[in-house]
């Protein structure tokens, strides 16, 4: 066991590498943080202890070029890499030359990254386990006849997925024999196109299934420990817009089985470090897995509020060797997050880069805000548009929601036009207060034509 | 005064990152500033350093470059981030020293990242006035590693 | 100078981010410049009034008072929170209108505050130009009773 | 009962106007604020539902000014006033008007406000109820005589106290009998000059004991619940800088009969909403009831993060006749906050008003801010120089600490001092880390020429 690290490094921008900054630093390990030209000014690489310049704006030419993020940990002396969300963060190459360099990645093993990078193959493996999946094709589909032979079998619609799958890229929904046959040959083109892997594998589609999501934590001696769900059905462009815990859909028995399932998902595929479980609740109450998510997500923040965990900093504890020292967490009071995107949802959710001049980001009683915005901040074109999470911690649903609402229509952020408004008269509607968050929700707020 | 002519004067001056501008001449004077911009330091300065953070920390690599950027007309960047080698091996002699006359083929140092020497090369026919940084310090993208005078 | 060309150069400047510009040509020189202070917005716009509570909230009485100031060199300002009545009593005449020509003794009004009644007095020998408020309202402090000529 | 209002008046400024505003906002109350001609531009006058110009910068035209606020509030048709602290918060003259207008205050009765600023009253009430009080005279001193036998009789050192005081002012440290009898004279004098009552009265001045106060929250139908302690040992001039909870100094059955005296004190004053009972915490583990403060205060959100109750809530629906509906808290985790005032340390605490150019405030996981901050903001010289309060919560002592020095590293006010260095550098340390939060430990952080 190596000990604990002293320097890392971290292979992101924006407010996940403040983040993860901050937790290093509430654990008084010394930050290096890494930019592009384009992010000279970016809070992350003001706040960290040390800065260096990789690369040109692009992302394969900075964030994404294994050999720079390499080369800035070797000359700085890094010990660790926190990889964030996106970028390299679920990249098994980048993982194994890490490890190789003896740079420790923050992060699961190479293999586990493979597999949970491979939905066919990890669908088999959480199979065998014994966790339900959707019902749908064993491994990839060949041939179109033995879809459609899937497809009849199963009962329509259907859906076809890349199995390099992400971001809704490479997925079709066919509702019979003929559109399913074309939607094969459609997914697998995208697919090749996308992801350099035609690979394409069948699912049942499921009605009005709501997408819940379990937080897990594995250490390098076999512990798993489950943190609650999370519920995402408000999303827009297959992008997620707002996340609770706990799910207003489940019970405590159907959370309990929800855990124990994604525990066993997490062992199946022999995963260590932070990952997240992925399943569909069908409107009967059973639940199917999806896929894995090896890496920290977004919205991890709302597991934190509920169970007073810090999971970066479990993260890097789990890097470092050490277990976790605990079997169950016990969430209390609910949770939610809006994200903050540098988008017009009014125009289809058109990006607006550009000078944020003024600002004021809301604070108070039960109002976390991860950010790495400033006044004055230029928000640059070159990448992800967001640029906060707000998030809202309640004794009750209620109340997160209540202070949910009035913390974003407190967000004034000049010249730049963000997602704010709309996630508060969302969060603010009569729906959301229901819980009732099918996938149509966001699709009332919005123009017509931008749905 | 011609109205396009002072319109692109004070696009040049808004788009520049200057804060003044003064033309004279015959008989006619023209001064534009820009106050409010300055109003804003540079952000890298934005952040007073934490002080319990940075006592405990080696010396930044990075922290040499904006001096250098500011005082240096023409340089050499760093095409990545690495460590710079001045010769091709210890012991060796440099590939070029200060007065050099050097054209876009003649290698003037080495980047060492992931254990790969990239030869570097001068991007234009020049002289060399002087090389910034230490045989052995680590660069990175972006940095000057030597001032110099073009003779193209 | 024509004011025409003179017009266009302010609308030149105000549109730009640019803080001064200074012309000088001939025998004539112009300078226009814009404070620094300007490049914020009056505060009170800094934050969209939050749309759920403003549905529900029944009109401020602090309203009006920003644009009549803009509008008016001279007034008579309210010197307390309270509610304004321009005459002495229901259906009485008011004590003064516009047109009238008042001095220092002469009360205008009066504001009513937790059930006492001020007479409000003219603070200088002055005509009414015009009631800004009408009987009834709620006014702040400092808000814009009358507009007024000074006579004296 | 007269429901819940629709409608309440803040009768503040900066910071605790805010955040008023924020717990009206989340249920769903119609907010209205005062401002002085010097606070156009306050965030809180931007913030509220309607706003309000009560006066000129003087507070005893505006904020201090009862005829205006209750003008204010009449125009405007508020169904309660909330006071915040300092101001009217402790004036039984307003709530009496308020109640008589048929505006309730949110606060405790004019009776028990009395008696609480009475402080050798006060003393009286709370040791016949059976809790126990620092040794002292029974009751007003009014011959030098009386206060020597007493003086005597108890031991030296002495401390002369002021019945209606605070602030440190008409208080004095005698450690004889000639230093008491001049100093009952002096406290007299500066009593009668500060508070137009010259009325003094003695206590045992206990060394090394720690300053532990108790925040109780009592509804109108009789119940009182004890919200746990608070420890505010580091002051700069009497003025609190850093506090927290729990205190490092208590057991848990220390706890438990602190709290049950502070409940007892309550109920012996007939007290009703928020509420503070401050005690004496000797070397030897006894403690001793000190006085009774009959508001909000200013640290009450290490309170709220550790026990997940919003306390302008609990007062606004106290004053609404609501009944608490719970008969105890049980507080999980540490809070600690750090006050960032516009003055700076390095001199002597001078005040430093002005334009706050840019400006970053801290966020992220355990971080709150409580704040009327915003760029551009100018702080005015009419007022207290609290700009901000950083509340740091930790699943314990260290994690909590952690947080608070990194979160404060990171405040940058542009062209204003503020003590955020200062306490960045006191929580850091080993003696604060140890918990050795003597009333000298400030002072090492000092210039010797600023103690």
């Amino acid at each position: 066991m190596p000990g604990m690290f002293r320097r890392i490094l971290i292979a992101n921008r924006g407010e996940i590498a403040v983040r993860v900054i901050r937790a290093c630093r509430a654990m008084g390990i010394t930050t290096i943080a890494v930019y592009s030209t384009a992010d000279r000014d970016c809070l992350h690489a003001q706040l960290a202890d040390e800065s260096i310049c990789i690369g040109p704006p692009s992302p394969t030419e900075s964030y994404l070029n294994i050999p720079r993020i390499i080369s800035a940990a070797e000359i700085t002396d890094a010990q660790a890499i926190h990889p964030g969300y996106g970028f390299l963060s679920e990249n098994a190459k980048f993982a194994n030359i890490c490890r190789d360099c003896h740079i420790e990645f923050i992060g699961p093993s190479s293999k586990a990254i493979s597999l949970s990078g491979d939905k066919s193959a990890c669908r088999q493996a959480v199979k065998a386990a014994g966790v339900p999946i959707v019902p749908g094709s064993d491994g990839l589909i060949t041939d179109p006849a033995e879809a459609i032979r899937i497809g009849e079998s199963m009962g329509f619609p259907v859906l076809v997925k890349a199995a390099a799958g992400g971001g809704g890229k490479g997925m079709r929904i066919a509702h019979n024999d003929a559109a399913l046959k074309n939607a094969v040959k459609m997914a697998a083109q995208e697919a090749e196109a996308a992801f350099g892997d035609g690979g394409v594998y069948l699912e049942k589609f499921l009605e009005n299934a709501r997408h819940i999501e379990v937080q897990i934590m594995a250490d390098n001696q076999g512990r798993v420990v489950a943190f609650g769900e999370r519920e995402c059905s408000i999303q827009r462009r297959h992008q997620k817009l707002i996340e609770e815990t706990p799910s207003v859909a489940l019970t405590n028995s159907m959370r309990a089985k929800l855990c124990k399932a994604a525990v066993r998902a997490a062992k199946a595929i022999g995963y260590t470090n932070a990952g997240t479980v992925e399943f569909l609740l069908a409107p009967d109450g059973y639940f199917y897995f999806i896929e894995f998510n090896a890496r920290i997500q977004v919205e991890h923040p709302v597991t934190e509020e509920v169970t007073g965990f810090d999971l970066i900093r479990e993260q890097i504890r789990i890097a470092a060797g050490e277990s976790l020292g605990y079997s169950a967490v016990k969430p209390q009071g609910h949770a939610i997050e809006a994200r903050l995107y540098a988008e017009d949802p009014e125009h289809n959710f058109r990006p607006c880069p550009g000078k944020i001049g003024k600002l004021h980001l809301p604070g108070g009683i039960g109002i976390r805000v991860d950010s790495h915005l400033y006044p004055g901040y230029v928000v640059p074109r070159y990448y992800d548009s967001m640029l906060a999470k707000i998030i809202a911690r309640g004794r009750n649903r209620e109340e997160a929601i209540d202070r949910l609402a009035n913390a974003l229509d407190e967000v004034y952020t000049d010249q730049i036009v963000t997602t704010a408004a709309l996630c508060a008269k969302v969060v603010r509607g009569d729906r959301f207060r229901r819980g009732d968050l099918g996938p149509d929700l966001l699709a009332e707020y919005l123009p017509k034509t931008s749905v | 005064m011609d109205i396009t002519e002072l319109k692109e004067l004070m696009r040049l001056l808004e788009e520049s990152t200057l804060s003044e501008l003064e033309i004279e001449e015959d008989n006619r004077r023209v001064r534009l500033s820009k106050a409010v911009q300055a109003a804003y330091a540079p952000p890298m300065q934005q952040f007073a350093p934490p002080a319990a953070a940075s006592a405990a920390a080696p010396a930044a690599p990075a922290a040499a470059p904006d001096d250098a950027e500011e005082a240096w007309a023409h340089v050499i960047e760093s095409p990545m981030v690495g460590t710079f080698y001045s010769s091709p091996g210890p012991g060796e002699p440099p590939f070029v020293q200060a007065g050099a006359r050097v054209s876009t083929d003649t290698t003037v140092c080495i980047i060492e990242a992931m254990k790969i020497m990239n030869e570097v090369a001068a991007k234009e026919d020049c002289i060399i006035e002087r090389v910034l940084v230490e045989s052995g310090q680590p660069v990175e993208f972006g940095q000057p590693l030597f001032a110099i005078r073009p003779t193209s």
